[in-house]
């Protein structure tokens, strides 16, 4: 390894030959500020495009300014960070910026959490000296991601995120010059291109260009008319990230306190997604073993692996990319989905409630998951099963709207019957858990005997993709994993190739799961607080005294009172899906 | 087509092309060249002045003397056609008159390669064709 | 083989096609053939004269006759006259506007005499559709020296020690570039050459290619074999039909002959060449925006380093070098890097290929030794300004050069002497201005080009571009302050400190360039609201000089927009309110009577 | 960018396979493709560039993506008589944006756009590197030069009767 000694802002520093300015610079605690650069170090996703060109810093003997973010340090360099040359770019290139950008910061959706905003705090920026023609965009409102592309200020990270990250590729630089843009093909809605939703795009966006459907407004109505029984239902994911909008530290649970927050909201029950989760290895486990024991038994019309399929982003995904495998995932419903239609059947009529009185909302890290309530399989008569979904971020913004101090409230539980869940149901927000949850139950369901270690460390990680082999008493089931779509279209590529080893994978379409997902309190690029909520997850699951799924004692009330048995056909009816070839075919827009 | 195969068959090719621009090469370079021009009017053609004119192009090749040789038009001595004018480098133009084959072998053996000068020169207030 | 005794010459490059310079090579070979001057005349196609202002143009050898502004039908006259008779057509003899008089033939041209052709030494004097006569003027002879007698380093010092430097517009060592590409080892590497002339008013390497097509793919050869690259890909713009179609030909004569393709000259050394096509974005003329538009991406620049010696196309080692860098290679190779480098100035060695076009009598395209002066090039190779008028500035390195003024007639022309005035070289673009014509107006054109020419990758040059374009209008509308100029300064200086390529790095030159050496000009517009060349529509009025007008009514009958009434034999008025100042009245008036305020 | 609807007929589908197939669908031929594709058609509308993306396995949102970049491509058909005005440097100092005005004034269409009768189309090009013919205007092929303000009537005039 080679060293180089550098001179940043008369500081002595050595750094590995091939290192930035950028992060030399960090080395001394000097953050040059940027708005394009993103490194996603635990994702193998730096991206330097060099275009902001707010980074930029003076090398001595250089002619012109250099891009921090791309320039490599070389032997003696000396280097100015906030040089007057430096500052008077800087600014200048941030007054272009923003002269072509709307200056409506007080009524924005990212107004407070917005980099553009931050950057102009932080230069100074009070007059914008020039006034000329502003790139304007039709709005995009598609059933999930809002794009207002006069907020744009082509970091392009978005595009990264959907060509690079997960192979979408529906979002592409598109003209040129002042007129360029990001944009799908044919500057058409989202909702006629091939978006999964993810929401990895919105993640990362440094302005409201990419941003939630918000659906607060909505919510606020539905839990102030008193005609609606308001239930809510929480994704695993959003107790370990909903603390960080808080302040409080990444990895923090708050599960007790989000309970209490979302009661004082006015819902008439708070119960959990993590219910809905055991649910769902019931029965994709089930399906599993059943696949499983087919195979064995030669039957040749099975597929295997079979495949995951709680994760509404890559249901999307397979949909347009591997219509030729609609049968290879499992047909369980995801978790939040499950839970919407035994809300509005079982426990509505527990409750002695007609289903058009009930509102069902969940809060979830995902923005994919507002897309999938809306999917029209999801509905009895056109009435949803899930109302709408909120993203934490915009849980976030209600509570803090209530008036809610967060930080202060006990800690609550969940209300029965639909709040009771194991640790098994916990691990379903981060990558690799809902496999582990699978497995735990499938093993004992498979082997009759009771697993003696329940953590599968094997299957835990940040790998990309990841793969472990488990020994069912004989019996070696290969199980794969990815996060991510484009570590996903890897795998599936193996299936389609009938080349794959695998007897079930899991799939994610969000870095590290459902807790990088794209309703989640924003990273801004750092990739440690996802690992940080990923251990706050496994240790909820190590706290609870349930672990496995089939021990919950309200999912076994749940079957013996009304499902009767995993794959019955009332459960097929109300838990299970089937999907839809999705491929966009040479549309033409009106 | 045959492909070429080695730097001397390429070097052979050359030398057996060359001919067709050679006379492009050389006109872009005038300077010390000889230059000789054959009245080519009517009169002139009709006394023999394109067979003088060939005879001169091959034989100044074969005696490898570095010349220009174009046409011109009538010189304006239509007594003395043939017409042939010659201009040695760094000389005065120097016209020659009633040229025959033998007079041609005589201009270039001993008027181009010694400078001796020969009968038949026309007097000296000719004027070239750029002046005219 | 028929010895012809007269060769003529007709100029088959773009310029003169486009006036119907084919049908006249067709005249005049049909009329040679009725003649039965088959064996005695040759008559040929070749690549640009460099003379386009009087195109088509024919020049006849061995008398170097150049006749301009030839119409197929003169073919006759000019075979009757010329080939049979000796005679020159007089009447098509190019008439010298200075001198007064008829030149007989091209050495005794202004525009020729202080030229120095070294690139473009084949155009014009080769039939560039027939490798044999590019055989015959010791083609492919440079590639056969160093393929069989020299060595990878020995070409690439060779290079090196002759001082070229890159035509394209960097002016960055070309024998240098090599080195580096040939010291990256890798399983594949490529050499690309650059034809994606995008400089408006520069088309010296759409010449190079229409006219000595071989030239490049023999220096493309040496380069491959220098730094051990086995392909070539010609990035050419698909706006140049012929060049494509001339290139194609050679392509497919050269492999015919086996002077590209496996085992060339039985040397061991295997290389070929493939043709990609730019799309119109004058951005792909910086390398790595090159090389992603081969890839088939848009071709939007990335920070350097990597370099594309490093990974350059499909991240292999990549050399990418001009047209017109390339023309020289084989020259320097046959005539050495001595001879080369006794050419031109002390860092910058050899000539420079200039399309000089603009307010000048000798609109063409020339080549000139280094040092050479502005003034030569303008008066003397140029013939001065057209119709008399003064000169005012001279624009040099194509959109992104600067505007130089009389104060720099004598400066000599090279790589260094150009960036230290504020211009630069470029790819050789020479745009001569007169009187009429106004700088704000001048540096607002060129910022219009800019602006739709960024790729709009990085900020500066996505919004700053239009930002000083947009600037550049409110000047030239009369409603900018002083303090104005003062921010248009400062972006323009941010933007060439920031930009990610070349393109914004050196695109405020025009405005810079004129704000230093027409600060006048600029104060005018901004203080007293007025446009001292009469250019800015909304600082200059049309009126009717009273004492002057004879009510001829001309005038009113050529206004598009009726804004001009008046009673014959009475005196005119132009309604200023619906004036479009589209200029007509002036152009028709033979009295004089209509001036610009 | 607007876009003109297009039925591709399978004949058109056809065609393009054959041209994608040409370059072996690499996705590294696109552009090459699209040259192609434009020679073929005449403009390359959204339905011949998802049928090129489904050729090559690439995103149709790359293809609009390179396809809007370059300003040789274009998605809106020319006329029957395509008018190109050089607007290069040489040009325009020789008086270009007056003839463009012209065009502009007599055709009433903006640059880049085509009469209602489809017949002709105008756009700007950067030097046809004609510049001693300066200012040079395209009808098609056939090259116009020193075109004035009144020159252009008649060039339009040469075209008035044909159909």
């Amino acid at each position: 390894m080679e060293l180089i000694k550098l001179t940043i802002d008369n500081r002595t520093v050595e750094v590995e030959k091939g290192t930035t300015i950028f992060i030399a610079a960090k080395q001394l605690d000097i953050t040059i500020p940027t708005l394009c650069y993103m490194n996603l170090k635990d994702l193998n996703i730096e991206h330097k495009p060099g275009g902001c060109r707010i980074c930029v810093v003076e090398v001595e003997g250089r002619r012109n300014l250099a891009p921090a973010c791309a320039t490599e340090c070389s032997e003696g360099m000396v280097v100015k960070t906030h040089s007057v040359r430096v500052l008077n770019a800087r600014r200048t290139v941030l007054e272009l910026i923003i002269s072509d950008h709307p200056f409506d910061c007080l009524i924005c959706a990212k107004s407070g959490n917005c980099d553009l905003q931050d950057m102009a705090v932080k230069l100074g920026v009070r007059d914008i000296p020039f006034k000329g023609e502003k790139s304007t965009y039709k709005p995009d409102f598609s059933p999930a991601i809002i794009r207002d592309m006069d907020k744009c200020i082509m970091c392009r990270r978005c595009e990264t995120m959907c060509n690079d990250f997960q192979t979408v590729g529906v979002l592409s630089g598109i003209h040129r010059g002042f007129e360029a843009v990001v944009a799908p093909a044919f500057e058409r809605d989202l909702d006629h291109s091939e978006c999964t939703y993810c929401g990895q795009c919105v993640a990362v966006c440094p302005t409201a260009a990419l941003t939630e459907i918000d659906h607060t407004n909505q919510l606020i109505n539905d839990l102030s008319d008193s005609s609606k029984t308001v239930v809510v239902q929480t994704a695993p994911a959003v107790r370990a990230a909903l603390g960080e909008e808080f302040g409080m530290e990444p990895g923090t649970l708050v599960t007790g306190k989000m309970v209490a927050a979302l009661r004082q909201l006015g819902f008439n029950f708070v119960f959990d997604t993590d219910f809905a989760a055991d649910l769902t290895i019931m029965e994709e486990g089930t399906e599993l073993l059943d696949r499983l024991s087919r195979h064995l038994n030669g039957d040749k019309e099975v597929r295997l692996p079979i495949l995951t399929s709680c994760c509404p982003g890559w249901v999307s995904f397979f949909e347009y990319h591997y219509p030729d495998l609609l049968d290879v995932p499992s047909t369980a419903r995801s978790p939040q989905q499950m839970f919407g239609a035994i809300a509005k059947t079982y426990f509505a009529e527990k409750q002695k409630l007609n289903r058009k009185d009930m509102i069902v909302v969940s809060i979830m890290p995902c923005v994919a998951k507002k897309y999938e309530c809306t999917r029209e399989e999801f509905a009895t008569d056109g009435n949803p099963d899930v109302d709408y979904s909120i993203s934490t971020r915009e849980l976030a913004k209600l509570i803090k709207s209530a008036n809610i101090d967060f930080k202060a409230l006990p800690d609550e539980d969940f209300d029965k019957p639909l709040g009771e869940s194991t640790g098994a149901a916990v691990i379903f927000g981060t990558t690799g858990g809902v496999i582990e949850a699978a497995t735990r139950t499938a093993y004992e369901l498979h082997t009759g005997e009771e697993l003696e270690k329940v953590d599968f460390e094997a299957l835990r990680g940040f790998e990309g993709i990841r793969s472990a082999t488990v020994n069912f008493k004989g019996l070696d089931v290969n199980i794969g994993i990815a996060h991510g779509l484009g570590n996903a279209r890897k795998l599936l590529d193996d299936v389609r190739a009938g080349k794959s080893e695998y007897h079930a994978i899991e799939i994610m379409a969000c870095p590290g799961g459902c807790i990088g997902g794209g309703g989640q309190p924003l990273h801004h690029g750092d990739t440690s607080i996802l690992k940080a909520r990923a251990k706050a997850i496994y240790a909820e699951d190590e706290g609870k005294t349930l672990r496995k799924s089939h021990l919950n004692p309200d999912i076994i009330k749940l079957y013996d009172e009304f499902l009767g048995k995993p794959g019955s056909e009332l459960a097929h009816k109300l838990l299970h899906t089937h999907y839809f070839e999705k491929k966009i075919k040479h549309i033409s827009m009106d | 087509m045959t492909k070429i195969k080695s730097l001397a068959d390429l070097k052979k090719m050359k030398s057996e092309l060359q001919s067709q621009v050679a006379l492009r090469e050389k006109s872009e370079t005038p300077e010390g060249r000889v230059l000789i021009r054959v009245g080519m009017g009517t009169s002139g053609i009709a006394s023999g002045a394109k067979q003088i004119m060939e005879f001169l192009i091959d034989e100044l090749e074969k005696r490898n003397i570095d010349a220009i040789v174009s046409q011109t038009g009538d010189m304006g001595y239509s007594y003395a056609e043939p017409t042939v004018e010659v201009t040695l480098p760094k000389q005065e133009p120097i016209v020659f008159g009633d040229v025959d084959q033998k007079k041609a072998d005589d201009i270039i053996e001993k008027y181009i390669k010694n400078g001796e000068l020969l009968d038949g020169i026309i007097p000296a207030n000719y004027e070239t064709i750029d002046k005219k | 083989m028929a010895k012809y005794k007269m060769h003529m010459l007709v100029c088959g490059g773009t310029g003169c096609h486009a006036s119907e310079g084919q049908m006249l090579f067709e005249n005049l070979k049909k009329e040679v053939q009725d003649n039965n001057l088959e064996n005695d005349v040759q008559v040929i196609a070749t690549g640009c004269f460099g003379f386009c202002e009087k195109g088509p143009i024919v020049k006849v050898i061995p008398d170097n006759t150049f006749y301009v502004s030839v119409e197929p039908k003169d073919a006759k006259e000019i075979v009757a006259e010329h080939a049979l008779k000796g005679r020159a057509v007089k009447r098509l003899l190019y008439f010298d506007p200075v001198r007064k008089e008829q030149i007989p033939d091209s050495k005794h041209m202004g525009f020729y005499k202080k030229q120095l052709r070294i690139a473009l030494r084949n155009c014009g004097m080769i039939d560039p559709e027939n490798i044999n006569e590019y055989l015959a003027a010791d083609g492919y002879e440079a590639m056969g020296k160093v393929l069989l007698e020299m060595t990878p380093e020995e070409a690439i010092k060779e290079v090196m020690d002759s001082g070229l430097r890159g035509r394209g517009g960097g002016g960055f060592p070309t024998g240098l570039k090599w080195q580096i590409a040939s010291k990256n080892h890798a399983d594949q590497k490529y050499v690309v050459c650059n034809a994606d002339e995008g400089d408006p008013g520069a088309f010296m390497d759409r010449s190079i290619l229409e006219g000595d097509p071989h030239t490049v793919l023999e220096a493309m050869v040496i380069n491959g074999y220098a730094i051990g690259a086995t392909k070539g890909l010609i990035y050419i713009r698909a706006e140049y039909p012929l060049a494509i179609h001339r290139l194609k030909i050679a392509i497919d004569q050269a492999r015919e002959y086996g002077l590209l393709g496996t085992d060339i000259l039985g040397s061991g050394f295997d290389f070929d060449v493939e043709i990609r096509y730019g799309a119109g974005a004058f951005v792909c003329g910086e390398e790595t925006a090159l090389i992603h538009s081969m890839e088939g991406e848009r071709g939007e620049p990335t920070f350097k380093p990597p370099f594309p010696a490093q990974s350059g196309y499909l991240g292999k080692p990549t050399n990418v070098n001009n047209v017109e860098t390339y023309a020289n290679i084989p020259v320097i190779i046959t005539k050495g890097a001595k001879w080369f480098s006794s050419i031109g100035t002390e860092k910058s060695k050899g000539t420079k290929v200039f399309a000089l076009a603009g307010k000048i009598n000798n609109v063409g395209l020339i080549e000139v030794p280094m040092g050479i002066t502005l003034r030569e090039v303008i008066f003397e190779i140029g013939g001065g300004i057209q119709g008399g008028k003064k000169f005012k500035a001279v624009q040099t390195g194509g959109p992104s050069g600067g505007c130089l003024t009389e104060k720099h007639l004598d400066t000599p022309i090279d790589f260094d002497n150009l960036l230290s005035v504020g211009s630069m070289m470029g790819s050789g673009g020479m745009i001569v201005m007169d009187e009429d014509d106004c700088m704000v107006a001048v540096a607002k054109f060129y910022l219009e080009f800019t602006v739709e020419e960024s790729c709009g990758k990085c900020s500066p040059c996505r919004i700053g571009n239009k930002r000083l374009h947009e600037q550049l209008d409110i000047i030239s509308k009369g409603n900018a302050t002083e303090k104005d100029l003062d921010n248009l300064r400062n972006l323009s200086n941010v933007i060439k400190d920031t930009s990610l390529c070349g393109l914004g790095q050196t695109s405020p030159n025009p405005v810079l360039s004129t704000m230093d050496n027409f600060w006048d000009e600029y104060l005018a517009h901004v203080n007293e609201k007025r446009c001292p060349s009469g250019v800015c529509k909304d600082l200059i009025r049309y009126e009717v000089i009273a004492e002057n007008c004879v009510g001829c009514t001309a005038c009113a009958r050529n206004c598009p927009v009726n804004c001009i009434s008046g009673e014959r034999k009475q005196l005119h008025v132009i309604d200023q309110a619906l004036c479009i100042k589209c200029n007509a009245c002036l152009e028709k008036c033979k009295f004089n009577a209509i001036a610009v305020i | 960018m607007t876009s003109v609807k297009l039925k591709l007929k399978d004949s058109d589908v056809q065609k393009l396979k054959e041209i994608a197939l040409s370059f072996n669908n690499e996705a590294g031929e696109l552009i090459n493709v699209l040259h192609k594709a434009q020679e073929h058609f005449g403009y390359l509308p959204a339905e011949i560039q998802e049928v090129v993306a489904e050729e090559l396995n690439i995103p149709v949102a790359k293809v609009y993506g390179v396809v809007t970049f370059y300003s040789f491509f274009t998605m809106l058909p020319r006329g029957r008589y395509p008018i190109s005005i050089c607007t290069g440097t040489a040009c325009y100092v020789r008086g270009a944006e007056k003839v463009l005005d012209e065009f502009k004034r007599i055709l009433k269409v903006p640059v880049g756009e085509t009469t209602a009768d489809g017949k002709f189309s105008i756009t700007c090009l950067r030097c046809v590197g004609a510049c001693g013919l300066a200012p040079v205007v395209m009808v098609g092929d056939k090259t116009y030069g020193r075109v004035t303000t009144d020159g252009v009537k008649e060039i339009l005039k040469e075209y008035e009767n044909e159909e």
